[in-house]
């Protein structure tokens, strides 16, 4: 009988583990809970500073009263950078927490799903990080709402600028997943409406996190491009700079247009080999001047020490401050129905200034800083950038309303 | 591409495949001497990175940063080496025995122990290392610039591989790791203490490794996703040349290399109107290779067939059919979880998460239904949960199909894949077998990921949820009730002829052939039936979360699959289902539990592991082996003696 | 028409250049205990590998019956009546002993494909009664992991007979097993030779069974048929001596008279 | 014979062994002096094999004394019993195939030895192995896997005596090979003998067993049944008809 006696005995205690796990914690009546969901694990250069900033919001509000009467409290879940998963937290936040808000995703494949699991339970969904386009055009919806700028957002912050060049041979380098193509067809589309004839004279997609550098650089070099557009980040931008350096395809003679690349999450690892020439978005928080943003600095670096800020910890901030906007128009009511009529056209402070969501796709007017690199102090830094507006860069209402379907 | 460029790249493609080749050989001679399907490969790798990056900071600066530069990266080497030592010491020799892969559970969970270590460490962000002193710059060939510090790395590779050879041929200490490749009792009974041989080779592999990382160091920043993505291509190099053949891992490394490089270099052709990108083909293209090498060569360029080591597990014993016990505890649990819904109120989230442990059940259930009985090990059961699930969401979304009969018809999508793939795979065994499921989970992967109209692409596909008829609560029963047939109808064919003919092929094939029976055929039948209810599992999966991405045709799907096997115990039948659920209830507590929970998490694997070496389901036999061996010798009914 | 049962022909079979046999041609009639041979690496199990389609001769053929098995898969060549056992024995080692010979049974019976209803119970007395033949009832629920290497050989022989063979390839199928025991097998297989009307082929290194069992004796060396003949003949042959018995001083009825003595010191 | 007022080298008692769940040995005694030849016999399944491995310390499961030069040896690993002086030869030619006949041998190469008195045990080289095998001496290069069984089988020993042992266990030699290999090992015992080698050797066959050796270890399910000289039970039937099945 002992095989039947210990299987009994694993199987309790796997229930047992179950019921523990899934027991209710206490609640506080009086909080209004916000779950959210973030590839932590995966992603902690950029969440680690999300989360500094979303922690910073909460006490200065709760510190304040709260919202609407009542206080602010975040419960963070890891979606081990699996869509699977954060639907299972998402569920997890509902039932088990019986959190008020949901908010979250860095991941655009994650963003996606858990922008359609709020449309099919009709919950409220902001999208804090991923930013793939789709979330708030092909598959947009009535209950979720996006903070960060889009991919088409970034490019189009560049494109201006590089017409101004009159360069023609383009080559392109991207990752291959969602986020590289459609910047890449996104520039090559808007490029081609404002210089018709540019050339697109090379294209190299590797994958994310494997590229090949050595090998790529040589072969958009022997294509002999004018220009570059490039939406590499992370270890793949780090091999390619060093690479491009040393093979001497990067440097004064080849203008870069780089998405994303000036935030200090990419740029802080690259330290001295920043390449001349690059025109970059990002985020420039060192010498931010605006008060919002210095009062912002100051409050950080009080409560963590004089640490590096990161574009997570503004976008973290924001978040917050973003809910408790939206929380104190609708009165201080949770539910998903009066949280979407007051996100709807909402105008929230954030460090950048004041910014608000559409109404037509939900996407918040996040502005893009824009500027050149450099190196100041053996660093990496932005200079001469300028802060575009979000609302700039979108594209016409008409073209918005047959990119989203009508709720 | 002209010829200078062509020759460019392939000087490109030689100095990659150095690093490859390192880091490729020591997985290589780790499997050949201990059957050890290291996981933690790539871990070794990045740890060698990131010591290395220390060391160079502390040691490479100020006049003396030439010596403190490469002295280094031998550091690097050795410290990695030394971990090894000490994993081999105290973690593997415990388990040598345990049955097939089980040591790939324990490199899974120092995978995972590794990379929070690392975190904790040297902080989440890539750390770009100094340049090689003196090989900063670049030389001028064939009119282009190449860096300086890739001559080195072509080198070096050919260099370490002359070492090693020189060192399995001429010295009596690869002589000694040779013989424990067939049969390390045997050379125990010659006096060769081969515990510290294995130690001495788990140690020298875990020592290329690390320095493979660090000689990448100069071109590449370290990094946390180094290990997961260094493990695959490693385990490819190995395969392609043949497990166990250094010179056949020299020569995959490059041929990878080299192919790689090519098609960077084509770049984007046109062909006949049609736009093709060699470039995106590189997100491919070795196991594409390996696909090819294997349907050709079953053992690898250089493999030969492996001769059965005798380094092998216990027998597993023989089924017997369930007591009453047994199948009242069944009934018991079915009924259990058929009150899960009704806790709404108490528990809310049962229902949530045991939704989610029914699928992978089914899904673990399927994969050992191959792996267990039918003795094909699967590195890629994620296809055809990649393929039922994404054959679910394109009948419904594209070709607007009932959901109800969509999932009737998705499950037999996964099995057709099977049904091709099987055909494949069966033709070969072991490792290769399962290297060559990872490699067409990774073609249909790959397919699945850039094919942006038909399945969304990286992003996947949403809006696949259950009618409302069945949504909720409903779809949760249906969930339970198909998982309860399908885990019941796959134990009937374990007990059925079929499932005979499938155990008797896999203890011995030779003899199951003499017996009239179709080995491959009764294979490939297995192989589609585990693929169908795989298949399944994921089309069960994607109307419960309502979305799919590429991450169900995963590799790392495919793991957690096996290590659900492996956990439950690989010899029983109900293993897969306690190990699913086991995995599933500590994912979701530890993940919770604290900011490191992967560590947490490979630390409680470490340890059941350790304790449970025949997984969990076989704790009942380790309690009868420790209840006779401390039987006081009295008890034991001694024969008459004839005088 | 020679009224053989197994007719081989100038059989060959080359591996990478080095040939394991060379030509040979012998006969085997229903009724007919026939053993084959020679030194360790002369190529008998080359041959009977050859013969029951586990390796594709070179050259040659192999006629059971008047139909060529040349070019057949092991499994069609069983199904056309041909049972074997192996030098080192092989089991289903995760099986019980009746499981082993149900499998062998429920092939014959073409039941392999079927799925659903247990196979436990199907033609376990089948099964029952051919363990006895061999010996083994008495052992048949045990693992068959835990047998002794002369019981599996026993099993094997009552896999062997499950599909009532016509022709029985056995190859060494007394190895490990003591005197008697030897014997008592080879009479069982001689009994069941003349009850089922079977031919066998085996290959065997105890000269004492070889002698006291076989009706007739081929040997081989080097690839080669050097001999064929009853025991007699063979036990005289000179060649056969030189290569094969050497002066006979392990054999219970030694060719010549065993002396103890004549090893040197 | 000669050697019975010889020290005793290998003293062998209460000795019982499991496979698994299974017990096999029970409470086996013998013992092996030096310069003798020792048969093991019984039926096969009697526990012969599983003696020899007992005392290499290659069962999972053993319990007992075994006392080899006066040391107790129970329960030390097999490499650990090797390197006191212990030479093994396994009954199914474990040889090392992919390993030329020169590396076989190098596995097995231990260094010489002395006797408690002081006096050098045996020395092996592989060219003194070549001359006492002369067959593996002409095929130096030749791997492992591509010998014929009798001459893997001479691999074995050759392999085991390069480990200069004290006392050589032998498991079945005779076992599936030819008359005439048979006849060879039986030299080669002989030989080994006339050197002053003593070796404990696992038998059925009878005549070969009666051939070679001094003493003799009859085995019945796990027990000792007769001890006694080769002479002895050369006459005495009823034992060889009770346990030996001749």
């Amino acid at each position: 009988m002992t095989k039947q006696v210990s299987f009994r005995h694993v199987l309790l205690s796997g229930l047992a583990t179950i019921a523990i796990g899934a027991s209710v914690p206490a609640r506080a009546e009086d909080t209004i809970k916000i779950g959210e969901i973030n590839s932590y694990k995966s992603q902690p250069v950029f969440t680690d500073g999300y989360k500094k900033g979303m922690m910073l919001a909460i006490d200065q509000i709760n510190a304040k009263g709260g919202v609407a009467g009542r206080k602010l409290e975040l419960i963070t879940r890891d979606d081990n950078a699996n869509p699977g998963e954060a639907i299972r937290q998402a569920e997890d936040l509902v039932t088990r927490e019986k959190v008020d808000i949901l908010a979250g995703a860095f991941y655009a494949h994650i963003g996606t799903a858990l922008t359609d699991y709020a449309k099919q339970k009709k919950r409220f969904m902001l999208i804090t990080e991923a930013l793939s386009d789709n979330i708030v055009w092909a598959v947009g919806n009535k209950y979720t709402f996006r903070l960060d700028s889009s991919t088409y957002m970034l490019v189009s912050s560049l494109v201006d600028e590089a017409v101004k060049l009159k360069k023609k041979r383009w080559a392109l380098i991207y990752p291959n997943y969602e986020f590289g193509t459609s910047a890449a067809s996104a520039f090559k589309r808007l490029m081609k409406e404002k210089q018709p004839d540019v050339e697109f004279v090379a294209e190299q997609a590797p994958p994310f996190n494997k590229i090949d550098a050595g090998s790529v650089i040589q072969a958009l070099s022997d294509a002999k491009p004018e220009a570059t557009f490039n939406a590499l980040f992370g270890s793949d931008l780090a091999q390619f700079i060093r690479e491009g350096n040393t093979r001497g395809y990067l440097g004064d003679q080849m203008p870069v247009f780089s998405i994303i690349t000036g935030q200090p999450e990419y740029l802080e690892p690259l330290r001295d080999e920043i390449p001349k020439n690059w025109m970059v978005t990002g985020y420039p928080w060192y010498s931010i001047k605006t008060p919002a943003h210095q009062e912002f600095l100051t409050e950080y670096q009080k409560k963590y020490g004089k640490e590096n800020l990161r574009f997570g910890s503004i976008i973290g901030y924001s978040t917050i401050k973003a809910i408790e906007a939206g929380v104190a128009a609708s009165g201080g009511k949770t539910d998903s129905d009066s949280l979407v009529a007051a996100f709807e056209g909402l105008n929230f402070d954030t460090p950048d200034g004041k910014t608000s969501f559409r109404k037509i796709d939900h996407q918040a007017t996040w502005g893009l800083y824009v500027g050149k690199l450099a190196v100041e102090d053996g660093k990496g830094v932005m200079v001469d950038y300028h802060y575009t507006p979000g609302e700039k860069l979108l594209p016409s209402d008409d073209e918005v309303r047959k990119l989203r379907p009508a709720d | 591409m002209d010829l200078s460029a062509l020759l460019a790249q392939l000087l490109n493609g030689l100095a990659g495949a150095s690093s490859l080749f390192l880091v490729a050989t020591g997985l290589s001679l780790i499997f050949g001497v201990t059957r050890i399907v290291n996981f933690a490969h790539g871990s070794f790798f990045m740890l060698g990175m990131y010591v290395s990056y220390s060391l160079i900071e502390r040691i490479g600066v100020g006049p003396w940063r030439a010596v403190g530069f490469w002295g280094a990266l031998v550091l690097a080497a050795l410290a990695v080496g030394l971990l090894g030592a000490l994993v081999e010491i105290l973690l593997l020799r415990r388990i040598y025995k345990a049955p097939e892969l089980f040591q790939l559970l324990a490199t899974f969970a120092l995978v995972l122990v590794f990379n929070d270590a690392a975190l904790w460490i040297w902080g989440p962000e890539d750390l770009l290392g100094r340049r090689a002193p003196g090989l900063e710059g670049a030389i001028q060939l064939f009119g282009r610039a190449y860096p300086s510090y890739n001559l080195f790395l072509i080198v070096i590779g050919p260099a370490i591989f002359g070492l090693l050879w020189m060192l399995l041929t001429k010295t009596r200490w690869g002589v000694m790791v040779r013989a424990a490749t067939h049969d390390r009792e045997m050379l125990g009974a010659l006096g060769v203490n081969q515990a510290w041989l294995f130690t001495g080779v788990f140690a020298l592999g875990c020592m290329l490794a690390g320095l493979g990382g660090a000689v990448q160091l100069p071109r590449q920043p370290a990094s946390l996703t180094v290990d997961i993505s260094t493990i695959g291509d490693a385990f490819v190099v190995v395969v392609v040349g043949g497990m166990g053949s250094i010179p056949g891992a020299f020569l995959a490394s490059l041929l990878i290399a080299e192919v790689k490089a090519i098609c960077i270099g084509i770049g984007t052709v046109h062909l006949a109107g049609i736009e093709i990108s060699f470039s995106k083909l590189t997100l491919v293209v070795e196991f594409l290779i390996m696909a090819v090498v294997l349907v050709i060569r079953p053992w690898g360029l250089l493999g030969r067939l492996q001769a059965t080591s005798r380094n092998s597990a216990p027998v597993e014993a023989p089924l017997k059919p369930g007591s009453n016990w047994f199948r009242m505890t069944v009934i018991g649990v079915f009924l259990l979880m058929a009150m899960l819904p009704m806790l709404d109120q108490s528990l809310p989230y049962a229902a949530v998460l045991g939704q989610d442990i029914l699928v992978a059940a089914l899904f673990a259930v399927s994969l050992h239904f191959m792996m267990g009985p039918g003795g094909m090990h699967s590195f890629g059961h994620s296809a055809y949960y990649g393929l039922g699930s994404y054959g679910a969401a394109i009948l419904v979304k594209l070709a607007f199909m009932p959901m109800p009969l969509a999932m009737l018809v998705a499950p037999l999508v996964a099995g057709l894949g099977a049904l091709l793939f099987g055909w494949f795979c069966v033709r070969l065994s072991g490792v290769y077998l399962a290297m060559l499921t990872l490699a067409f989970s990774q073609i249909v992967w790959s397919v699945v990921f850039q094919w942006d109209a038909v399945t969304g692409g990286s992003n996947g596909m949403v809006g696949i949820w259950p009618e409302d008829w069945l949504s909720g609560t409903r779809y949760y029963y249906l969930t339970l009730v198909l998982v309860g047939l399908s885990v019941y109808a796959l134990r009937r064919f374990v007990f059925a002829p079929f499932g005979y003919a499938m155990r008797a092929g896999r203890d011995s094939s030779l003899r199951a052939e003499a017996i009239g029976i179709d080995v491959k055929l009764v294979q490939w039948l297995a192989f589609t039936i585990a693929g169908v209810f795989g298949g399944l599992a994921g089309t069960l999966y994607i109307f419960s979360k309502g979305s799919v991405s590429p991450d169900v045709i995963s590799v790392s799907k495919s793991v957690d699959g096996l290590v659900m096997v492996l956990l439950g115990g690989i010899q029983s039948l109900t293993g897969p289902v306690i190990g699913a659920a086991v995995f599933g209830v500590l994912q979701d507590w530890v993940m919770r539990a604290t900011d490191y929970w992967r560590a947490l998490f490979g630390g409680i694997i470490l340890f059941l592991v350790l304790a449970f070496p025949e997984g969990l389901a076989g704790i009942s036999r380790q309690i009868e082996t420790l209840w006779q061996l401390y039987r006081p010798a009295v008890g034991v009914v001694r024969r008459e003696k004839l005088t | 028409m020679s009224g053989a049962l197994l007719e081989v022909r100038d059989l060959y079979m080359a591996f990478g250049g080095v040939c394991a046999v060379d030509g040979i041609t012998f006969d085997l009639h229903p009724g007919e205990l026939l053993a084959l041979i020679g030194p360790n690496g002369a190529g008998k199990s080359t041959t009977f590998n050859m013969v029951n389609g586990q390796l594709r001769a070179s050259g040659g053929s192999v006629r059971l019956a008047e139909q060529e098995l040349v070019g057949m898969k092991p499994r069609a060549i069983w199904r056309l009546g041909v049972g074997r056992t192996f030098q080192i024995a092989a089991t289903f080692a995760s099986f019980t002993v009746v499981e082993n010979v149900q499998m062998a049974v429920m092939s014959h019976q073409q039941q392999i494909f079927s799925l659903w209803r247990p196979a436990a119970n199907r033609y376990r007395d089948e099964a029952l009664m051919l363990l006895k033949q061999v010996g083994m009832d008495a052992q048949a629920d045990r693992a068959c992991s835990e047998l002794a290497y002369g019981d599996i050989k026993r099993v094997e022989l009552a896999m062997a007979l499950a599909n009532n063979p016509r022709l029985l390839l056995m190859d060494e199928p007394t190895a490990g097993m003591a005197p008697r025991e030897r014997n008592e097998l080879m009479a069982l297989t001689k009994r069941l030779v003349v009850e089922r009307g079977m031919a066998v082929l085996f290959t065997e290194h105890s000269m004492d069974v070889v002698f006291a069992h076989a009706d007739r004796i081929i040997v081989l060396a080097r690839g080669k048929l050097i001999a064929e003949g009853e025991a007699d003949e063979i036990r005289s042959h000179p060649k056969v001596k030189e290569v094969y018995f050497g002066n006979g001083l392990t054999f219970e009825h030694p060719p010549e008279p065993a002396v103890a003595a004549r090893i040197p010191a | 014979m000669t050697a019975s007022v010889n020290p005793i080298l290998l003293d062998v008692s209460g000795l019982n062994a499991w496979y698994g769940a299974a017990h096999i040995l029970f409470d086996v005694a013998l013992n092996v002096r030096r310069g003798e030849v020792i048969s093991l016999m019984g039926r096969n399944g009697a526990g012969k094999s599983t003696t020899l491995k007992a005392i290499m310390g290659l069962l999972s499961r053993s319990e007992g004394q075994i006392n080899f030069l006066g040391q107790d040896i129970a329960g030390k690993a097999p490499f650990q019993v090797a390197r006191m002086g212990l030479g093994f030869v396994p009954e199914d030619r474990r040889i090392f195939p992919d390993l030329t006949v020169t590396e076989n041998l190098e596995t097995g190469r231990q260094a010489p030895r002395q006797w408690a008195d002081g006096s050098a045990a045996l020395n092996w080289t592989p060219d003194a192995l070549y001359e006492l095998f002369p067959n593996l001496g002409r095929m130096q290069d030749r791997r492992g896997g591509q010998m014929s069984g009798g001459e893997q089988q001479m691999l074995t020993v050759a392999r085991t005596l390069m480990g200069n042992p004290l006392l050589v266990l032998l498991d079945e030699p005779s076992e599936g090979v030819a008359p005439v290999i048979v006849e060879q090992m039986a030299h080669m015992i002989l030989a080994l003998k006339a050197r002053g080698a003593s070796i404990l050797l696992s038998e059925q066959n009878f005549h070969f067993a009666r051939l070679v050796s001094d003493r003799a270890y009859v085995l019945e399910k796990g027990q000792i049944m007769y001890e006694g000289s080769m002479q002895d039970l050369t006459h005495n039937s009823e034992i060889q008809r009770a346990y030996l099945s001749v």
